[in-house]
């Protein structure tokens, strides 16, 4: 049966039986009754890292109860667990947990892997520099489930497939762990492409007798007219328009000018926008927050934007008690993107600077724990940048 | 891309994992050690990878490791164009798709100054709060199962499952909806869906009452979760937290109220305010929330209007040069979407500010002190969504 | 003082245990209800199951009896599909006029968004209603769509 | 029993109780009707501890299915009813893990112990009047003896593992089992009290006569209370329901037994049921009339319920607690430990204290109302 280290002594023990009268038969049932209690009988991992957990939680549910096929009991430790469900999208940095987690499970381990992000990496297919496009290139997938989410039941429907997969073993076809997809990560969408002009090239030059012969006998022919869909018209709809709200924006402006004059206002009609220069950006921030007339308590967010020539640096304040906002840009340049800190004023702008320097490779001058939020700590370069390139990793959009 | 496993750090030499203080909180004590909670864990909601400093049982410090699902979103939002980008917002907190596409959706309809009309708005409130109630429902279920009641988590998804065929019957999917579109949303509502709000608003009467029976009301549930996880309001500020977590501290701000967007300034609902700040105040706000929405949709049901549900759309939006911002009230907090456009018909920046984000940062604030047990109970009330904190 | 709080532990106690009994009811009236049994046996009520009128279930070209499809090869849907699972592949018939080809639908990579119906003008595409799909070769997902006389049986 | 001084045990020092299939032997095969006697009680008792965790683990699944308003294992078998097998079957053809680092002889040792010690337990069940192993004068105390065994299991689990988040639930389960014996103690204590004997075939007798003389209903409020604080206690002991937390799925992710598969992981997981069904029965025995028959005194319905035999009424009894236990575990949210020492220290053993005084009360008053 090819379990772990037992294998060589079951076939040897099969081989010795088979030779016997009705042996074989004997060994073929036990074989079908070990086989039926490993199909009704499947633990699976508590493990799920995006939507598609949710559709395998509804799945676990009384409306739909995959209780009823013997899936109830899902273990918490690899090691009690016989089925890892692939609900989410898989990451690069998730990657070597998830082998690990494989690794762990004892011999005859099953996998499903449940949506477009498990099969293919469906939504990131494009453009994402994290996600590794599909399952099977980490681990062995034995039934692939189509959707995103799918359905429970076509979850349902795939254990059932899973079932039907697993009955069917035996010594003729013992389970073992599968091989992994190893071919290169190529964009199928413009292979057909090519593929298919070449096709084409070679059918216009087989047809080129057969069209000429045909406008020959039918000169005037004028194809048929496809009908298109007749779209309902709904009129345009102006926006009824809402004032904003808490204290005004000119309001804000001349009490920000008072104490610093160099602020200049970039054109946005319903939120103050401010461009603050370089140097005066941290006290600006600290005399907002400290002044209580303006109430500007809540740090909404702090994030970049590479504008290719030079960064710029974002501050969205929000004040719970009026409701109004302020925007804060301050420019930072190329070569030595280096600005100081806010977390000491904000302590929530922690985990915003940490992003920031993780995506745009902007660092905080004595900022607490200056280190990469998302990514590995070898991640080559900074992807939110307009000009990363890492062809190892992203496939270009093609249209 | 490399595989091979992170080097971690080695205690016989006093090593310390990342981000942790050399000095410990508490006296040098002997019994100090580090526990991972690693990325595939029951109680952290998907893969959030905590390490916690322990002294025997009791909490030291806690560093949470992010990045587990960090899927790039917002790159991939940049290389495409303005209508693909909804169905991804739909990802970003699968719990509440359809408030996001609301929030992007807004913020484009800010750049093209397109109104809807007066049944789309209603369709629009009605939904959000279908898909609040929805989201409170999953997070009331798998709370109770993080504290031990299994069948708490099974109660929660029954309800849950008839909010589910709404949508469905309204839009096709069940979870990633892609519903809306600037100036309303892709297809008009099925005639299915008003008595099956009615249905919806009855049972939540008898099912809010009976979740309060079974846990609010339980005096283990109440051990477990009364001052466990006290925040202050300056400490929530300052981290930039929001929604039920920020009102549990006594700061009242909902956007639906403070900075109402869509018709909401038309029902009269009101926002719950915490008072101490602790587990159990975050757990009763959000059963008081899944009360106001059900009164929401009580008001909106009488009064939903005929006519057209929706204004003229087009094939391809072009959004004029400028940075527009919008912020709606998603079941977790605010989430703002930030947009820069260029004019052409791909944005040139995309920043969604997430809720689960800030609401997270405050877990060191919260743990330190407190037991084992009690990080599973404030993981439950902070509910939050990993893809949603690693975009 | 020392009377108020014992009283008080006290009746915390009782008040405790009520809670408990109360909690238990809520269970017990599940437990011996088996109308509220809300399991739909999916595998036995494959007939009786029907998905909702506007359900996503994967795409499908609908062909009329005469085994023609209305699709005219724009290559719109391809353009408004955000993941690349589209591929319309046009080739010219005998007139020299552009004529769908094959038209490839990487189901692997659909995540059902329905972009591509509501952008096709000319109603080629409609969301199919079955969701039994799952395989055991990641290469099965990649369906051709169009039924013609060479790819039929080719 | 011919009194022959080739046998030394004799009759009285081996406690049999006197049945039919034993009294039949004795006269068959007079020389070796011990060894055969004790045979087939040896695989009887085997034969009821194997099917019991296969019936059990079904139940549980059943019941808690229907507490959750579904249904449960229903395509494996009518109703599920060989899904309990099939989990069994495939748990024992698993691959055995041994984790790196792990001391191997105690890693392998500690699922047996659990298992063992229901076994012990079960031989002095008083099934039926006649219907019993042995039956020790200190039967009790013969009970308390042997479910400490198991707590040893559970503890060389979690330290031979090696790994962080197995030693936390055993230390834990350490601390928990050891502190809530107490309690179970003197409440088994207070009914040895009252009925002055320690045999528990004498206890069951002890609540002959109308249902109003179990000891649930004796004493006006007080046995009731008693049954209680042993459920609370028991369901402590067995690592059940509010007070799981030595396996506590939901914090360590599989408590003690997170490095054990296959079948090791079986006997912990067969070990606790059958754990369940005995500490199930002894309350049966104790405070519900083991396996005397109600007699409610309505004239027509207590011939009827005295012809059905008493081991139909033990199970009934037994599978009444079992119920009350599963009832419990889909029920409560989970204890913190700080929160269950608490309890124990600070709530049962008071508690348990003012039981037995005002049980020496009641006795001293003479009259046991």
């Amino acid at each position: 049966m090819g379990v772990g280290g037992a294998s060589n002594l079951t076939e040897q023990v099969a081989a010795i039986i088979d030779r016997y009268p009705g042996g074989v038969k004997m060994v073929d049932s036990i074989e079908f009754l070990v086989a039926w209690a490993r199909a009704n009988s499947m633990w699976p991992l508590i493990y799920g890292t995006a939507c598609c957990a949710m559709e395998m939680m509804a799945a676990g549910s009384s409306r739909h109860d995959w209780a009823r096929f013997g899936v109830e009991v899902a273990r918490a430790t690899p090691r009690q667990a016989d089925l890892i469900v692939l609900a989410g999208t898989i990451v690069e940095k998730m990657g070597k947990n998830l082998i690990t987690l494989y690794e762990q499970m004892p011999a005859p381990k099953y996998v499903i892997a449940m949506g477009s992000c498990a099969i293919s990496g469906g939504p990131f297919y494009y453009d994402a520099y994290s996600v590794i496009k599909g399952g099977d290139r980490l681990i062995p997938v034995d039934v692939y489930v189509p959707g995103c989410p799918p359905r429970p039941e076509a979850l349902l429907y795939g254990i059932m497939e899973l079932q039907e997969k697993i009955k069917k073993e035996g010594r003729r076809n013992p389970w073992k762990i599968g091989d992994i997809l190893t071919t290169p990560f190529i964009d199928t969408h413009t292979k057909a492409k090519k593929d298919w002009v070449i096709l084409e090239q070679k059918k216009d030059q087989e047809q080129q007798a057969a069209r000429k012969q045909f406008k020959l006998d039918n000169p005037d022919f004028k194809p048929a007219k496809a009908v298109r869909l007749k779209k309902e018209k709904f009129e345009a709809i102006k926006p009824e328009t809402r004032e904003p709200q808490g204290i005004s924006n000119l309001v804000l402006l001349q009490k920000i000018q008072l104490q610093f004059p160099k602020i200049s206002v970039s054109p946005q009609e319903d939120i103050l926008d401010l461009t603050v220069p370089r140097n005066n950006y941290t006290d600006l921030i600290q005399f907002l927050k400290q002044n209580d007339e303006l109430g500007l308590d809540l740090l909404l967010q702090l994030s970049a934007i590479d504008w290719k020539d030079h960064f710029d640096i974002l501050v969205h304040l929000l004040s719970t008690r009026d409701g109004h906002k302020l925007f804060l840009r301050c420019r930072v340049d190329k070569e030595d993107p280096e600005i100081d800190t806010i977390s000491n004023i904000f302590r929530g702008a922690e985990w915003h600077e940490r992003e920031v320097y993780d995506l745009f490779g902007i660092r905080f001058r004595n900022h607490p724990d200056m280190r990469r939020i998302f990514l590995n700590k070898d991640f080559p370069g900074h992807p939110l940048r307009k000009d990363f390139e890492d062809p190892e990793r992203v496939i270009k959009r093609p249209y | 891309m490399n595989l091979e496993p992170v080097n971690n750090f080695n205690p016989d030499e006093g090593g310390i994992p990342e981000g942790f203080s050399r000095t410990s909180s508490a006296t040098k004590s002997s019994e100090e050690y580090f526990l991972n909670m690693g990325p595939q864990h029951p109680s952290t909601h998907g893969v959030l990878r905590l390490v916690l400093r322990l002294d025997g049982e009791s909490v030291l410090g806690v560093v949470p490791h992010l990045g587990y699902v960090h899927r790039g979103l917002e790159k991939v939002a940049e290389n495409q164009t303005y209508l693909q980008n909804i169905h991804l917002t739909d990802r970003l907190d699968y719990l509440s798709s359809h408030i996001n596409n609301l929030g992007y959706c807004m913020a484009m309809e800010q750049a093209l100054d397109i109104g809807i009309p007066e049944r789309g708005e209603y369709i629009r409130v009605m939904i959000c709060e279908l898909q609040r109630i929805q989201s409170h429902l999953l997070w009331w279920g798998v709370s109770g199962m993080d504290l031990g009641a299994i069948t708490t988590f099974l109660y929660g998804f029954k309800e849950r499952e008839l909010i589910t065929d709404i949508f469905e019957e309204l839009c096709g999917a069940r979870l990633t909806m892609n519903f809306f579109r600037p100036g309303g949303s892709f297809a008009d509502v099925t005639d299915g869906f008003i008595p099956r709000i009615k249905q919806v608003i009855e049972i939540m009467h008898k099912a809010l009452d009976e979740y309060n029976t079974l846990l609010t009301g339980n005096i283990i549930f109440q051990e477990r979760t009364k001052n466990i996880g006290i925040l202050s309001k300056e400490t929530a500020l300052s981290y930039g937290c929001s929604g039920a977590v920020l009102r549990a501290s006594g700061v009242s701000y909902d956007v639906r109220k403070n900075d109402p967007y869509s018709i909401y300034d038309r029902f009269e609902f009101d926002v719950p305010i915490g008072s101490i700040g602790d587990c159990f105040d975050r757990y009763c706000l959000k059963i008081e929330e899944m009360a106001q929405s059900v009164r929401i949709l009580e008001q909106a049901v009488q009064t939903f209007p005929e006519g057209p549900y929706r204004s003229q759309q087009k094939a391809v939006y072009k959004l004029p040069k400028g940075s527009y911002y919008s912020q709606v009230e998603t079941a977790r907090g605010l989430l703002g979407t930030y947009i820069v456009a260029e004019g052409g018909p791909k944005p040139y920046r995309v920043k969604f500010r997430s809720p689960s984000f800030s609401n997270l940062n405050i877990l060191n604030e919260l743990a330190v002190g407190h037991k084992l047990a009690d990080i599973v109970t404030i993981l439950a009330t902070l509910d939050f969504v990993v893809p949603d904190l690693d975009r | 003082m020392k009377k108020q709080a014992c009283c008080a532990y006290l009746s915390k106690v009782v008040m405790g245990f009520i809670s408990l009994l109360r909690g238990m009811g809520v269970t017990i009236g599940y437990f011996f209800s088996p109308k509220k049994i809300v399991t739909q046996q999916y595998p036995e009520n494959r007939e009786s199951l029907q998905m909702m009128a506007r359900f996503r279930g994967h795409v499908s070209m609908p062909h009329n009896e005469k085994g023609e499809h209305f699709c005219t090869a724009c290559g719109i849907c391809e353009k408004t599909c955000p993941n690349g699972t589209i591929s319309v592949l046009a080739t010219k018939d005998l007139s020299g006029r552009k004529v769908l080809g094959k038209y490839i639908y990487r189901f692997s990579q659909c995540t059902l968004c329905n972009l591509c119906i509501e952008s096709c003008p000319f109603g080629a595409i409609v969301m199919g209603k079955d969701f039994e799909f799952a395989v055991y070769d990641r290469e099965e997902l990649i369906f051709t769509l169009n039924q013609t006389q060479e790819n039929a049986n080719g | 029993m011919t009194e022959n001084n080739m046998n030394p045990l004799s009759t009285e020092m081996l406690y049999p109780v006197q049945n039919g299939i034993g009294n039949m032997v004795r006269t068959l095969f007079p020389e070796s009707a011990f060894i055969i006697n004790s045979l087939i009680s040896i695989c009887s008792l085997f034969l009821l501890v194997s099917l019991l965790p296969v019936f059990l683990i079904w139940l549980e699944r059943k019941v808690a299915a229907r507490f959750q308003a579904r249904l449960g294992p229903m395509r494996v078998g009518y109703h599920g009813l060989l899904q309990s097998s099939a989990d069994g079957l495939k748990l024992i053809f698993k691959e055995i893990l041994k984790p790196e680092g792990a001391d191997t002889f105690v890693f392998f040792l500690a699922p047996i112990l659990p298992a063992s010690a229901t076994f012990l337990v079960m031989a002095i069940l008083p099934f039926d009047h006649h219907l019993q192993v042995a039956d020790p004068a200190g039967g009790v105390i013969y009970v308390i003896g042997i479910s400490g065994l198991s707590i040893l299991g559970i503890l060389l689990a979690g330290w031979a593992s090696n790994n962080k988040y197995s030693l936390l639930g055993a230390m834990r389960s350490g601390a928990q089992m050891i502190s809530f014996e107490i309690s179970l103690t003197l409440v088994m204590l207070l009914i040895v009290m009252l009925t002055g004997t320690a045999s528990l075939r004498e206890i069951v007798l002890s609540q002959q006569g109308t249902v109003a003389d179990w000891w649930i209903f004796k004493l006006p409020g007080l046995g009731l209370i008693a049954f209680l604080m042993y459920m609370v206690s028991s369901t402590a002991e067995l690592n059940r329901a509010p007070f799981d937390i030595s396996e506590a799925e939901s914090e360590l992710t599989g408590g003690f037994a997170t490095e054990y598969s296959g079948i090791s992981f079986a006997m912990f997981f067969f070990a606790e049921f059958v754990n369940m069904f005995v500490s199930a029965g002894i309350a049966a025995t104790f405070f519900l009339g083991g396996f005397l028959a109600p007699q409610i005194g309505v004239a027509f319905i207590d011939p009827l319920f005295a012809v059905i035999p008493g081991f139909v009424w033990f199970f009934l009894k037994t599978f009444f607690v079992i119920f009350l236990y599963m009832w419990f575990r889909w029920t409560f949210p989970r204890l913190r430990v700080d929160q269950l020492m608490y309890l124990e220290w600070k709530m049962l053993l008071p508690a348990n204290l003012l039981l037995l005084m005002s049980g020496g009360f009641f006795m001293a008053m003479g009259g046991i109302l």
